[in-house]
């Protein structure tokens, strides 16, 4: 059976490195930060190879089916008698897939920034916060309880601010580091919330009982939990909803998106491990691991996760035709793609005809997408941190015709586009169709809204890639005396290019589908003369205007001006929660509540002091120094003590 | 395990403190005192593992009993569960970081010393009386030494932050003063808790006792709308006193609420229980809201006190199981959070000689243990799992919603919502005062010396002790909440 | 009477005889009561005599005190002796 | 040995010291360095003395009356003037007539013993003003000071003033009842409106006394004027000594109408409170603000009194034992300062510590066990009064009690605010506090500290009470 150590050890390795350059990293282990932690994830790595295929082909599958296995469990922090976070490894298709997808591209990421990162004075820190970064996103992929899930999400949460925060006396990037945290904190309100709600209901927080209790139809849980409604919608419903918000935060779904452009302040490798490939994915995660809820019990909150991911992926993409910074690009690219699996996932029904009468065919396509997503968006990153290590800017104006100067990076770059846009047979193209026939099954409206935004996309993308690679001459700065990069840069962008190319083929259904169960992928020819023409005339848009350097996306950018702006702006999201929280948050909420503390409580306090102090002073005329007066007062104060006593 | 040894070291320290000479001896002396100590307790908390694992299911281990005035049926009569337990250690933990970190008090150094181990004194006697008499006597002895620390050695506006502490914190006494008398007369006339909990107090008499009992410990422990002692208080308090008064002293008030006021008065708590719920969660998101505006550190760290604090009442006030120990997670973990939280500030501000938020920048460059720590602190309040601070919180919420009602759960979700605004305010500080450029004027600022590393590592020990295995103090605390439970359910 | 003296007199040796127009008057109850009331119980009568033989006493020391303070004062009106209030 | 020697002994031997003093003032001078610290050891024999065979009986046709704890109130009093010797050595070393005003104060210790024993109300009349006349006369010792005489013209008016009412009270009940013997007096008593009427102008005097508002005008004034140790005598024997009388009467004598009493006294002990509290507030002169705190320690000790069981009257005594160490201890070290820099404002306390750690920590002690804060025994002694009251049931009046102890705490803590805290230019230099009144500083400390500790004090005196 398992080796639960060799599991264990996947994320524990990170956190040993994490541990091991946090307290030496400064001292003895300077010099040798960086290969110690590589040494390790490469370790961890080959582990998570072995566990795929030790799950997948040896004794993942039971009766045709992928069992969720729990190999470790220890409970953690017990409430009660029903809930309890324990501590524990779930395996299954999905979390093993994780697994697999965080460590190879954290690998790349580790081995990349060998070169990427060289000199920089916290070397080792930077190491230790990504070994802790890559540790919480093991620990959350692997958990087997949704309270630990909650906990590693936090983590996610936190190590992704130190690295994003990691050039720390930099104003914006601080402030990128904040934003992050603060918006997926927000979010994370939800998904606790969430949380509290689905437990009470379930009676538990453990992912496999929970999803006895909240699917199978003859649960009471399940039954009060529908029964009990709040606003009309059912309690299970907003528990799921809630647990959504988390995760829309996360993957940087509207409205909650806004800290993601913003946290390409961090190192570029640093965007290629958390936008591309790991925490973003998060909340496509948690809807995946909790998707037979979703389905089988709260419909209407997958039709909600459905309309959100597709308003964000068409959102995103529009925004991502507009940015001249090519990490902002991808950026919304990266959100726009999210979009793409979270309304995959939003379409999808847990069986072929079950309750929605669809298939569950977009599951996979989600998860499958996913999975190619990670290694060209990887790939996409890693390469723009080539060329900015290059240049030295973010800025596309600063770029063109770099194709003759770093000759892999183009080629890569070229592959990760071909395969982000869908043009066959790169891998991009296989995700995307599965995903888009889901869509088309599931959901129409969905399905036109995914098409025009896979055209965009391949039309961003190659604006991109044009403006970087052709476009104008590059001018060779005379101080940029290194070239494009040595051979730990280049090796990753080789390898996840090969992914990239090649991911597709592998027969994805196979292993990962919503039941379990083995899912053959249709693949329709007919259908998939669509999106292909779609996204080659995007690719050609983008050809026209941006192959050589010329008038016409300004005169375009005129015509569309409003949109054009707007866009620009980011459609002016982030105004509106500065709005928010500077106008309303802090002007109306956190002022007056000082000021109440102040004036009201703390005087309140005052005054009774004033009181007494004022009380004290009228009563000195009592004592007046004349002995006669106090003699009156003396026989005053008899008389009606007398008086008092006699007649009361 | 004898524990007159927990108010004898100390005074036994204090002693030796007063016959010291010169400073350095003074230090050493309360420091090998602070640390005898944190050994005994930890003797203790072993001691106490294994009298439960030998089958000793008293409620109260460790009992001892002296006549004191056989007159009033006052007796001396100490004894722990484990709840007093975890707060003993929470204590010792305090005193030895705050021994340490005040190595740097050169003004009346041994009153100084001499003032904290008193105050140390109070916290331990008041932790092991099982008698309301005792308990109430060392209440009082603690709160003396906070009003000379603070006015003696503390900043800014300290005469009025002291008196206003001292005032503030009589008023809880009196309060608790009476309604102590009402228990008395309404109990048969014993100051017993474990004989008070046996006996049915009248209904009437416990709604009106624990109106005054809980009140006057929400003195203590920063009840909205008593709290205001508590940021100009810890504000103007030196660092060790601040440590103190967050760190220990706030906790006397909760631990008296739910020992005092909610284990002997069941019915008065049940009767009063939504208001706390809704003077703790005003507390909570007040305290938060109001931290949101502040712009010097340790008034920052003071409102979110207040804020934290509110979350150990809130756990009270909902009277389950759960909830119950999670409040007391919630004083270990808030004890040492926030203890570390001022000790950091005070080592930031001996150097910078600021405490605004906007006058610092990039210490992280200068010194970077002490940002680290500081980072660390914050991670903690803002309930970062792994750390104290979520542990604890979890478990009052997942407590709270044990509660099915809508009042309940509004109160809870209120009180989550507090959860983003700590995020907030904890990251704006961070990120001013230990990220961003270095400002030109701290540059050459030296890093954190041994005693602070180490009253910091001790500290922090202790957050991570708690956040990454709940589960010991868990265990410690279950049986004592469950037989507080158990008393709240008999009561019908 | 007494007591009206004692009140708005200004000269401290008036009102030091105010007084002991009060006491005299309490001299006057007991006997009055001894002989009409309780005619066979002498209580009263030695009752006053110890009021008169006090009172005595009392005004010696009075006396003296005024007379200290008229050493000080040069006065023995009472307004003049305030100095110490509220 | 004879009961009148054994029951007559605390007098008796008051009596004694007066008289050695007398033949030592006449036969020759002798210079106070000498004398001063025989008059100690002549008040620590007695003193010593008062503790053994007290037994219970009455003499003089019942007229006198003791019994253990009356021979225990007696003692208390005598350890307070034994503290008072050694506290204000000094300003006995300065004084001129040194001999004299040891046989004024022991004059007056004399009327209070005769005032506590007193069984009948010719007794009592006498010892009152035997308690009182050579009062205003020790009130007068600062000769050349204004205040001084103007004090002791205050204390003797008053007084005198205050006797003409209750010497009408007295007759109205000799009038009613015929009877003046209090033993006889209680069966007879009851609530008709004469009998109330003369109740109340008894009450008046001891109201007097006590300093229980609105009777308790004169008290500051005096209280600023006199020396030192005059202030402390009034302030801390005479209204313990009165306490104790007062107790006697009302549960002796007027248990009869315990319910018109109980609701009076404890009205007057919170308004006594409040008053004195507001007024200390303001208070700069430190004799003046000890005046007013004594003011509202006795509304505490009205609400023992009123209490009316054994509890309480031991809480009383228990308390004014406790009071006596506390209240000396502060007048103490004020008359330290005061004899060697003439300083009595607050104001000039600042910086106190400083320069006279000792002091300072003595002062603090002292107002921490007047405020009722633990681990002093003023905690343990309001604590118990308050907790006697608490027995009837009356909260209201224990709320009012409790916040007042608040706002005393504010004042007190005004006080360690100066000494402790505040900076000063020009501090009161570091002084020579001679031996005596070191010893005194200490035992009062000591008493201070362990009074509360040890819990047997407490059990003896309760013992005693029952």
């Amino acid at each position: 059976m398992q080796n639960v150590l060799s599991i264990a050890l996947i994320p524990l390795l990170p956190l040993a490195a994490f541990v091991l350059l946090g307290l030496f990293g400064k001292s003895f282990l300077k010099k040798a930060a960086g290969y110690i932690a590589v040494l390790f994830l490469l370790t961890a790595t080959v582990l998570a190879f072995y566990t795929a295929y030790e799950y997948f082909f040896v004794y993942g599958k039971a009766d045709g089916v992928y069992q969720k296995l729990v190999p470790f469990k220890y409970a953690w922090l017990v409430f009660n008698d029903k809930l309890s976070i324990d501590i524990g490894i779930l395996l299954d298709p999905i979390s093993v897939m994780m697994l697999v997808v965080v460590t190879l591209v954290s690998l790349m990421v580790h081995i990349y920034s060998l070169g990427y990162m060289k000199g920089e004075e916290r070397f080792a820190t930077y190491y230790a916060y990504l070994g802790l970064f890559t540790f919480s996103m093991l620990g959350l992929v692997l958990s087997s309880n949704i309270f630990q899930m909650y906990i590693f999400w936090e983590l996610v949460g936190v190590s992704s601010f130190l690295l994003i925060g990691y050039y720390y006396n930099k104003p914006s990037a601080v402030a990128a580091c904040k934003k992050a945290f603060i918006v997926t904190r927000f979010a994370d309100l939800g998904f606790l919330i969430g949380i509290l709600v689905l437990s009470y209901y379930s009676g538990t927080l453990d992912f496999n009982t929970m999803l006895t209790t909240l699917t199978s139809p003859e649960s009471s849980e399940l039954k009060s939990a529908v029964s009990g409604s709040f606003l009309g919608v059912s309690a299970l419903t907003w528990g799921m909803l809630l647990v959504f918000i988390g995760g829309a935060g996360k993957s940087a779904m509207f409205p909650l998106h806004i800290w993601l452009p913003d946290a390409m302040e961090g190192p570029t490798p640093v965007s290629a491990l958390i936008h591309a490939a790991t925490m973003v994915v998060a909340g496509v995660f948690l809807v995946a691991r909790l998707f037979p809820e979703f389905a089988l019990s709260a419909p209407e909150a997958l039709q909600v996760v459905a309309y959100i991911g597709a308003a964000s992926a068409l959102i995103a993409a529009v925004i991502a035709c507009t940015q001249t910074d090519i990490k902002r690009v991808l950026a919304y690219s990266t959100m726009s793609q999210i979009g793409f699996m979270m309304f995959a996932l939003g379409v999808s029904d847990f069986d072929n005809g079950g309750v929605l009468g669809t298939s569950n065919l977009g599951y996979t396509a989600s998860m499958f997408h996913l999975f190619t997503h990670a290694l060209f968006k990887a790939l996409l990153f890693l390469g723009a941190g080539a060329v900015i290590h290059y240049v030295h800017s973010n800025e596309m104006k600063d770029m063109g015709g770099l194709r003759k100067h770093m000759p892999i990076t183009h080629i890569t770059f070229l592959i990760a586009c071909l395969a982000i846009a869908g043009v066959p047979p790169f891998a991009g193209f296989f995700s995307k169709e599965e995903i888009l026939l889901a869509a088309y099954k599931g959901n129409k409206l969905i399905y036109y809204i995914a098409l025009f935004t896979s055209a965009l996309t391949a039309f961003y993308m190659f604006r991109l890639y044009f403006s970087i690679f052709w476009n104008k001459e590059y001018q060779k700065h005379r101080n940029n005396q290194h070239g494009e990069g040595g051979m730990v840069m280049m090796l990753p962008l080789v390898l996840l290019a090969a992914g990239a190319a090649l991911a597709g083929f592998i027969p994805f259904g196979h292993f990962v589908s919503a039941d379990g169960k083995p899912l053959e992928s249709e693949f329709h020819l007919a259908f998939s003369i669509a999106p292909v023409v779609l996204g080659l005339a995007g690719i050609l848009t983008a050809w026209m205007l941006y192959k050589k350097q010329n008038e016409r996306p300004d005169k375009i950018a005129a015509s569309l001006s409003g949109l054009y702006k707007s866009a620009y702006n980011k459609f002016y999201v982030d105004e509106v929660y500065t709005f928010i929280t500077k106008k309303i948050i802090f002007k109306l909420i956190g002022r007056p509540a000082a000021w109440f503390d102040k004036k009201i409580v703390d005087g309140m306090i005052n005054v009774t002091g004033s009181i007494t102090q004022t009380i004290s002073e009228k009563i000195k005329g009592l004592q007046s120094g004349k002995v006669q007066q106090y003699a009156v007062y003396f026989l005053v104060g008899g008389l009606i003590l007398a008086v008092v006593i006699m007649y009361l | 395990m004898n524990l007159l040894l927990l108010i004898l070291i100390p005074l036994a320290t204090a002693i030796a403190v007063l016959t010291a000479r010169t400073k350095q001896q003074v230090r050493w002396v309360s420091f090998i005192g602070a640390s005898i100590q944190l050994f005994a307790t930890t003797g203790l908390l072993s001691a106490y593992r294994s009298a439960r694992a030998a089958g000793q299911n008293a409620q109260m281990l460790f009992e001892q009993q002296y006549n004191w005035f056989p007159n009033w049926n006052i007796s001396f009569h100490i004894g722990v569960d484990g709840i007093a337990v975890a707060m003993i250690l929470l204590t010792a933990f305090v005193v030895v970081a705050g021994v340490l970190v005040s190595w740097n008090v050169e003004k009346m150094t041994k009153e100084f010393y001499f003032l904290l181990l008193l105050l140390s004194l109070g916290a331990y006697g008041f932790f092991i009386s099982l008698d309301l008499f005792v308990l109430f006597f060392f209440l009082e002895v603690a709160v003396i030494p906070k009003y000379l620390i603070i006015g003696i050695w503390g900043s800014g506006k300290k005469e009025y932050s002291a008196n206003k502490l001292a005032l503030l914190l009589m008023f809880g006494s009196a309060l608790i003063l009476v309604g102590m008398l009402g228990v008395y007369f309404g109990g048969g006339k014993s100051f017993d808790i474990l004989q008070l909990s046996a006996t049915k107090i009248p209904f009437e008499a416990q709604k009106i006792c624990f109106i005054l009992l809980f009140a006057g410990f929400g003195v203590f422990t920063a009840l909205f709308p008593f709290h205001t002692w508590v940021p100009d208080g810890h504000s103007s308090a030196p660092t060790a006193g601040s440590m103190f008064l967050a760190g220990i002293s706030m906790k006397l008030g909760g631990y008296g609420a739910l020992r005092v006021a909610t284990f002997l008065l069941p019915e008065g708590a049940k009767e009063y229980a939504n208001i706390i719920i809704v003077l703790s969660a005003i507390g909570i998101l007040y305290g938060s809201f109001a931290t949101l505006m502040q712009k010097d550190l340790k008034y920052m760290n003071a409102y979110s006190s207040v804020s934290h604090c509110g979350f150990v009442l809130l756990g009270i006030g909902m009277l389950t199981k759960t909830a119950i120990a999670g409040a007391v997670m919630q004083m270990v973990s808030h004890g040492l959070m926030t203890a570390l939280f001022f000790a950091a500030i005070g080592m930031i501000y001996e150097r910078t000689h600021t405490r605004q938020v906007n006058e610092m920048g990039g210490l992280l460059k200068t010194m970077p243990f002490i940002s680290t720590v500081l980072f660390i602190t914050g991670l903690c309040s803002l309930g970062l799992p792994g750390l104290s601070g979520f542990v604890a919180e979890m478990t009052v919420f997942v407590g709270a919603w044990e509660h099915a009602d809508t009042f309940h759960r509004v109160a809870t979700i209120a009180a989550c919502m507090s959860i983003v605004v700590t995020a907030v305010y904890i990251l704006r500080a961070i990120g001013s005062v230990a990220m961003g450029p270095v400002k030109e004027s701290f540059a050459g600022l030296t890093d954190a010396k041994w005693n602070e590393k180490l009253a910091a590592v001790i500290l922090l020990i202790g957050i991570l002790a708690v956040g990454l295995a709940p589960f010991w103090l868990q265990d410690l605390i279950n049986p004592g909440a469950e037989i507080i439970i158990q008393k709240l359910s008999a009561g019908k | 009477m007494g007591v009206y003296g004692f009140f708005t007199r200004r000269n401290l040796i008036t009102m030091l005889m105010s007084i002991e127009l009060m006491l005299n008057s309490v001299n006057l109850n007991f006997i009055g009561f001894n002989k009409y009331v309780w005619p066979n119980k002498m209580d009263g009568l030695f009752f006053t005599i110890f009021i008169i033989a006090i009172a005595a006493a009392e005004a010696a020391v009075a006396i003296a005190i005024i007379i200290n303070l008229y050493r000080s004062r040069q006065s023995v009106d009472v307004e003049n002796a305030e100095e110490m209030k509220y | 040995m004879d009961a009148f020697f054994t029951l007559l002994k605390h007098e008796l031997l008051v009596t004694a010291l007066i008289f050695i003093l007398l033949l030592l003032k006449i036969s020759r001078t002798i210079k106070n360095e000498t004398l001063l610290p025989l008059i100690q050891l002549l008040l620590l024999i007695n003193c010593a003395a008062g503790f053994f065979w007290n037994e219970q009986g009455s003499l003089f046709d019942s007229m006198f009356y003791t019994n253990p704890l009356i021979a225990l109130q007696k003692n208390i009093l005598n350890i307070g003037v034994y503290l008072i010797s050694l506290l204000f050595t000094d300003w006995f070393k300065k004084t001129a007539h040194l001999a004299e005003f040891f046989i004024l104060l022991l004059s007056a210790l004399l009327g209070m013993f005769f005032l506590i024993s007193s069984g009948n109300f010719l007794m009592f009349y006498l010892a009152l003003e035997l308690a009182t006349i050579p009062v205003a006369a020790m009130a007068n010792f600062d000769l050349e000071k204004k205040v001084s005489s103007e004090s002791a013209m205050k204390m003797i008016l008053s007084s005198a003033f205050s006797s003409g009412i209750l010497l009408f009270g007295i007759s109205i009940i000799y009038g009613v009842t015929g009877i003046i013997n209090f033993a006889e007096l209680a069966a007879v008593v009851n609530n008709s409106t004469i009998q109330l009427l003369a109740f109340v102008f008894l009450i008046t005097a001891f109201a007097f006394k006590l300093s229980i508002v609105p009777f308790h005008l004169w008290t500051a004034d005096v209280y600023e004027g006199s020396p030192m140790p005059t202030t402390a005598f009034l302030s801390v024997i005479s209204k313990g000594a009165v306490a104790f009388a007062f107790i006697t009467a009302l549960y002796k004598v007027f248990q009869p109408v315990a319910g018109v009493w109980y609701n009076m006294l404890m009205v007057l002990a919170v308004i006594t409170m409040l008053v004195g509290n507001f007024f200390a507030l303001r208070q700069q002169n430190i004799k003046r603000f000890l005046a007013f705190s004594s003011i509202a320690q006795v509304g505490f000790i009205l609400l023992g009194i009123g209490s009316n069981t054994a509890n309480g009257a031991g809480a009383v005594v228990y308390f004014i034992l406790i009071y006596i160490f506390s209240n000396l201890a502060a007048f103490g070290v004020a008359a330290i300062i005061s004899a060697a820099t003439g300083k009595e404002n607050i104001d000039d306390y600042k910086g106190l510590y400083k320069t006279n750690p000792l002091l300072s920590w003595i002062l603090a002690l002292a107002l921490f066990s007047l405020a009722g804060i633990p681990p002093t025994a003023g905690f343990f002694g309001k604590l118990f009064l308050i907790s006697s009251a608490a027995a009837k049931g009356s909260y209201a009046f224990i709320i009012i009690a409790a916040l007042n102890m608040i706002i005393s705490l504010y004042y007190y803590l005004k006080v360690i605010r100066a000494v402790f805290m505040d900076k000063n230019e020009k501090p009161i230099e570091k002084l020579q506090v001679n031996v005596y009144a070191k010893l005194g500083l200490f035992i009062c400390g000591a008493g201070i500290v362990l009074l509360g500790l040890l819990s047997w004090v407490y059990e003896y005196i309760q013992a005693v009470v029952q």
